[in-house]
């Protein structure tokens, strides 16, 4: 059933010992590594492993960890199997070395999450000013930046919406149907409560 | 000197009725233009509204005198070049100057106008108003061909360069140069197309890519001095294709009649056809037209 | 003392004293170049309608000068144009060196050309050609290092003119026995046939060159584009006219009436059309302003051999009318770009732009030269392309018109391509602490404006003359009005209606234009335009002048670029490799040179019999 | 800088009111189409809901567009450049609010990055309400566009103008560093 996964994930494991494998589902194969192990491993899926299509990448903020998740996901043509890598590093003052080398579409994301999360991608020499204009705040993807807050201090917010907070409650109120229990502990707090 | 002053009427009144001419037209062709889109488009009083509302711009601005004087040299240009037309076939109102002016003098003041606005449109600065002025003035080089052509083929048919010797040679309905030489006649349409810009040939002022082209950085009176001129002279040109071709007018009925018919050949071309490249449209300038009009010019001279 | 020898000496005097005194008091050599050209403006308008003449002789050879209403007509132009151009180069020339050998050139040119125009007989007609071919040349060398290729091609070609006139000259000795040109026209009929195509073909070829005809053209661009302005002014304006001098004498004094003067007149007339058809193609896609005007003049001397080689009244008419307003408004535009080049340092189109408003002056010079040249009314240059235009129709040239309409409405490209890189579009940085250039290189370019607009409103000034000129070179005639255009159909174009309609309407339109919303109008910068929400930056450059016409060049990138190329690039090869040989044989050892005239003319005068069997 | 007259009394001039109702019919619009409302612009504007019958009609170029129409969400990126083609049009000039992001921030009411109410920085004529709002709504904020300027309301270059300061201090608010010329028409 699953026999090409498992070639793949044995392969991977004999080359990187440290690497927990674990695959999902097929044709999802999920690595974790550590992240000075994630250069020569996307060399490695792309050139011997022939995962020569580069999907996504992306980031987490594990903000309980105090770490911050790259997840690159790699793809095989002839299986058409997706290769999951993350892997963890710090999250204050991030550093990663860029890996626009690989594949040059890598630049653009490493400029997004420059901005967005603050990670310095070393050798990626056109990290700065990309979609937020003038941004002086920290990262706003970072899950300690309250949004709402620096929107309510920087935006006018147009009077009018308090009774918007909780859509179920206002519907209830204004056609009488009651609301139901488990939609009770959804409910919005309202902007004027901080 | 004695001054005739049913002249000097004339003079005041021609530009007058070629704007209001001129503005009908246009109001016609994007009504009839929305028809055929399948709308029901605005009315035909739709570019009075326009010019008024341009005219009544509160504020406007301008990069420099020579831009000031572009509208300026462009409506010069389309009521001198419609007073050397004569409008009405033997009335004294309405034959202007045209006794004192002939067919080549008409091909160089009508470009005139063109050159001037090209230079106002240049010290906009703007690069897009610029590619407009550089497509506009090579398809002028492409279609000015055929159109020396049929003139060529006309005049040495007929031993004269005047407008008003043209006219007396087609005093009948057969007599009309369009039967007489009827390739001068289409090659001086075909010339036609490429002269009033519209679809295929309108690359010069194409407003997607080229954000209204030359006339971009033109708003407020400036845009509504160069709507006017552009009206009268539409009107200038087909009053000269009609008296060259279709044997002028008698009086205004046939003129609104004969212009309107010739002005729906450029319209109706434009609406149903996708837009020429600048090179492509000089190429079809150099193609066909101009085989015609040599065509013509041999039938003339055996 | 109004005579010709006057007139000679003054101006060959002055060139030398310019030169011994222009280190010892440098203020004193332009007060006396343009004074000595003044003055001799002024004798050569005294002359006019005179018949004064002189004859002298040295040795065997006797010399004969003369005041034609033909010659007087050059001389002016050559007159009005060398005070200007001196007074334009007092200024431009100011921080140079070697002046006093440029001035001495200069003049000496101009002498030369006054001695051409007022020579009576052949030999020294031909020796005022060569002192008019050696300063030419000298000035072509002037500038700079590189110029020195650029002058060597000048010279060959020169030389093969000089040669071909000089055998032209022996054969026509050796048949009439006689310099003088009186015999000459009047007895031309004798000779057998043979010669007499050999002669006017020898003559057309060697005056061909100066006057750039087609394919004896290649020297001009280069030459015109590194000779110094304002004796580009001079080089284009009124030195090239020898060549349209000395091609209607030889039209119309000796070609007339033969039995082959209809071939001639048609060569000549498709010669002249491609020139111009070809020349201007050629100038649209230049990038250096001075190259551009110089194949913009070649062009227009392609229209004024046209006109002459027409030969009808009105064409011949037309042809120097066109000779006239080609001197002045050309000077015009060459000394525009000039004063371009004294300020900015360069005259590549696609490295300045926006001078507009730094000199508004020399942009309404190049304004009035560029209607000129297109020939838009009401400025002179409609007068000469109408007149060009009924004259080819009526004369049954019905595919030569066209071509020569193709030609003039093609040339709204580069004229609109040189108005527009050099003095609108944006106003960049660079050129924010511009001046105007100063008043002496200013007046000069505003007065020939002027003149256009006075020559266009009135065309009768020029064509009063021209008529008396035309029954000189034969008995052509053909009305003129102060300012009414006839053509040979009755039509007629009435410049005075003309001007009137412009005038007012653009008067009132100007008015009406100003005071509307007067208070609400303002300038904004060139910076300040729509991109799309974007503020471009101070350096952020946003003209549009690299390949200005793109479009047109892929349009005609199947059709004809490619022939022009072609053609233009074999002659430039074919020079290329004859200087390799040509360096033997011009040693630049003057006894040389008369050691080859010498064997030429022996060879000749001994194989004549053979050749073209006449006793010498 | 000089005051276009504001027509403080109600009784209109006759020649103001034929201006205005030239105004009223003839409007070039400027769509600003970043938001996803741009979507709605094609159909409005073609045949099925044909706006070109009220005189409404495309423009390519500020300098000669009567109305600006912003089609949804503003970031402060686009705000800027919105603000500098605002000042490049010709007054009399009207700007529209389309769909809710302009009205308060709509679904982004809390984001980061979008303004919430476009009225603090540029003076809107008319809301156009709705998330997005149909081609019918889209031609009736128009009409009612029309009928402000017929009554000779339609004057927010004036507000603009003399509430300049109060503006300036909004977008400056959002646009830290501030590179723009002065407002020149």
């Amino acid at each position: 059933m699953l026999e090409k996964e498992n070639k793949f994930s044995e392969q991977i494991q004999k080359t990187f010992h440290s690497a927990k494998i674990e695959i999902k589902r097929s044709k999802r194969i999920s690595v974790q590594l550590r992240s000075d192990l994630i250069p020569p491993f996307l060399s490695y899926a792309k050139e011997l492993l022939d995962f020569k299509h580069l999907s996504h990448m992306s980031c987490v903020d594990w903000l309980e960890d105090n770490e911050l998740e790259l997840v690159f996901i790699l793809m095989n043509y002839e299986t058409s199997i997706q290769i999951i890598a993350k892997t963890r590093i710090e999250r204050e003052n991030a550093q990663f070395v860029s890996l626009k080398k690989f594949w040059p579409q890598l630049e653009t994301y490493e400029r997004e999450f420059h901005e967005m999360y603050g990670i310095n991608f070393e050798g990626n020499d056109r990290l700065g000013e990309f979609i937020l204009e003038d941004w002086n705040n920290k990262p706003p993807m970072l899950r300690d930046f309250d949004t709402r807050k620096y929107a309510n201090e920087t935006y006018y917010q147009r009077p009018g919406r308090e009774d918007a907070q909780n859509v179920r409650e206002t519907v209830s109120k204004h056609s009488g149907e009651e609301v139901p229990e488990f939609a009770k502990k959804y409910s919005i707090r309202n902007i004027d409560d901080e | 000197m004695d001054i005739n002053w049913l002249k000097v009427l004339g003079l005041i009144i021609t530009p007058i009725i070629a704007f209001f001419v001129g503005v009908t037209y246009g109001g016609l062709v994007r009504n009839i233009t929305a028809r055929i889109q399948n709308r029901f488009g605005p009315p035909v009083y739709q570019n009075f509204w326009d010019i008024i509302k341009l005219y009544s711009k509160k504020t406007s601005i301008h990069h420099g005198w020579m831009q000031h004087l572009g509208p300026v040299f462009a409506i010069t240009a389309s009521i001198t070049s419609l007073y050397f037309i004569p409008v009405l076939r033997d009335s004294v109102l309405f034959s202007n100057l045209s006794f004192s002016g002939d067919l080549i003098f008409l091909i160089y003041m009508m470009v005139f106008g063109s050159l001037g606005m090209a230079m106002g449109i240049g010290q906009t600065g703007n690069p897009n108003s610029a590619i407009g002025v550089s497509r506009g003035l090579s398809m002028m080089v492409g279609y000015e061909i055929p159109f020396v052509l049929a003139l060529v083929s006309i005049m040495i048919q007929f031993h004269t360069t005047s407008l008003n010797d043209l006219l007396a040679v087609q005093s009948k309905f057969t007599d009309w140069i369009i039967f007489q030489s009827p390739i001068a006649f289409i090659t001086g349409i075909l010339a036609f197309l490429g002269m009033m810009g519209y679809k295929p040939f309108d690359v010069p002022i194409a407003p997607a890519e080229l954000a209204s082209g030359p006339v971009s950085e033109f708003g407020g009176k400036y845009l509504a001095l160069m709507q006017t001129s552009r009206s009268i002279f539409t009107f200038a040109k087909l009053v000269l294709f009609t008296d060259i071709f279709l044997g002028g007018a008698g009086d205004f009925g046939t003129l609104v009649v004969k212009t309107f018919l010739l002005y729906m050949i450029p319209v109706l071309t434009g609406i149903v056809n996708p837009r020429f490249r600048t090179e492509q449209a000089i190429r079809f300038f150099w193609k066909w037209p101009t085989a015609l009009g040599i065509i013509a010019i041999l039938i003339v001279v055996w | 003392m109004i005579s010709i020898p006057a007139l000679l000496t003054l101006t060959f005097a002055a060139g030398v004293l310019v030169f011994i005194i222009h280190h010892t008091i440098p203020i004193l050599r332009d007060v006396i170049a343009i004074t000595a050209v003044a003055i001799s403006g002024y004798i050569i308008w005294q002359l006019s309608g005179t018949t004064s003449s002189v004859q002298f002789s040295v040795g065997t050879f006797s010399f004969n000068w003369g005041v034609t209403q033909y010659s007087q007509l050059f001389a002016l132009l050559v007159a009005v144009l060398s005070f200007f151009a001196l007074l334009y180069s007092s200024a431009f020339m100011a921080k140079r060196d070697r002046l006093g050998y440029f001035y001495m050139n200069f003049l000496f040119a101009i002498g030369a050309m006054y001695g051409i125009v007022y020579s009576q007989d052949l030999i020294s007609l031909f020796f005022f050609w060569e002192i008019m071919t050696w300063s030419s040349f000298m000035l072509t060398i002037y500038c700079c290092e590189e110029a020195q290729s650029v002058g060597l091609k000048y010279f060959v070609f020169s030389a093969i003119g000089a040669y071909s006139i000089l055998t032209a000259i022996v054969l026509i000795y050796a048949g009439l026995d006689s310099f003088q040109l009186t015999d000459v026209f009047a007895n031309f009929n004798s000779l057998s046939l043979g010669i007499k195509i050999t002669v006017i073909v020898l003559l057309i070829i060697g005056f061909g060159v100066k006057s750039a005809m087609m394919p004896l053209h290649v020297w001009a661009p280069d030459a015109y584009e590194k000779s110094p302005s304002p004796f580009t002014a001079i080089f284009s304006g009124a030195l090239s006219k020898m060549g349209i001098f000395g091609i209607g004498l030889v039209l119309f004094k000796l070609a007339a009436g033969q039995g082959f003067y209809p071939y001639v007149q048609e060569i000549l007339a498709w010669i002249g059309g491609l020139t111009a058809l070809f020349a201007t193609f050629y100038a649209v896609f230049q990038t250096d302003a001075k190259k551009l005007l110089a194949y913009s003049s070649i062009g227009q001397l392609g229209y004024i051999i046209t006109g002459l080689a027409i030969g009808t009244p009105l064409s011949i008419s037309a042809a120097l009318f066109l000779t006239i307003m080609h001197g002045i408004f050309k000077s015009m535009l060459f000394l525009a770009v000039g004063s371009v080049y004294y300020r900015t340092g360069t005259t590549n189109m696609n490295e300045i732009s926006g001078l507009i408003r730094k000199m508004p002056y020399t942009f309404i010079t190049v304004l009035f030269g560029i209607i000129t040249v297109s020939g838009v009314p009401p400025l002179a240059g409609f007068a000469g392309k109408w007149m060009l235009y009924e004259s080819l129709i009526q004369s049954n040239h019905y595919f030569l018109v066209v071509i020569i309409f193709f030609a003039s409405t093609a040339a709204f490209l580069y004229l609109y391509r040189i108005i527009f890189s050099l003095f609108l579009g944006q106003e960049e940085k660079e050129i924010e602490n511009i001046k105007e250039a100063p008043l002496r290189m200013v007046v000069p370019m505003i007065i020939l404006s002027i003149s256009t607009l006075v020559f266009g409103v009135f065309p009768g000034l020029l064509l009063k003359p021209i008529s008396s000129v035309m029954k000189y070179l034969g008995d052509f005639q053909h009305p003129w009005e102060t300012s009414v255009l006839f053509n040979n159909w009755g039509n007629l174009v009435d410049m005075n209606t003309v001007i009137t309609s412009i005038g007012v309407i653009f008067l009132l339109a100007l008015i009406f234009i100003t005071i509307k919303g007067y208070k609400a109008t303002r300038y904004v910068t060139t910076k300040d335009i729509h991109t799309s929400g974007e503020i471009p930056t101070e350096n952020e450059n946003l003209t549009y002048a690299v390949d200005f016409y793109k479009p047109f060049e892929r349009a005609l990138g199947s059709v004809l670029k490619p022939s022009v190329d072609k053609f233009f690039t074999y002659f430039g090869n074919l020079l290329e490799e004859s200087f390799e040989h040509l360096r033997y044989i011009y040693t630049g050892n003057g006894q040389t040179y008369a050691m080859y005239v010498m064997v030429f003319l022996l060879i000749l005068f001994m194989f004549s019999e053979l050749i073209f069997n006449v006793a010498l | 800088m000089v005051t276009p007259n504001i027509n403080e009394k109600d009784k209109l001039r006759i020649r103001e009111i034929v201006e205005n109702f030239a105004r009223k019919h003839s409007l070039w619009v400027l769509a600003y189409g970043t938001g996803c409302g741009a979507i709605e612009i094609p159909p409005t504007m073609t045949s099925r809901y044909d706006a070109e019958r009220f005189g409404i009609r495309g423009s390519a170029t500020p300098r000669q567009a009567d109305v600006l129409l912003i089609t949804g969400y503003l970031s402060t990126k686009t705000l800027k450049r919105v603000i500098r083609t605002y000042e490049q049009m010709q007054a009399p000039k009207y700007v529209i609010g389309f769909g809710s992001c302009t009205i308060n921030g709509g679904m982004y009411w809390d984001s980061y990055n979008t303004i919430n109410a476009l009225d603090r920085y540029l003076p809107v004529d008319v809301y156009i309400n709705g998330c997005m709002p149909r081609p019918e709504a889209v031609i009736q904020g128009f009409i009612k566009l029309q009928n402000i300027i017929a009554e000779g309301k339609g004057n927010g270059a004036e507000k603009y103008q003399e509430n300049l300061e109060w503006y300036r201090e909004n977008q400056k608010k959002i646009i830290h560093n501030w590179q723009m010329p002065d407002y020149n028409w």
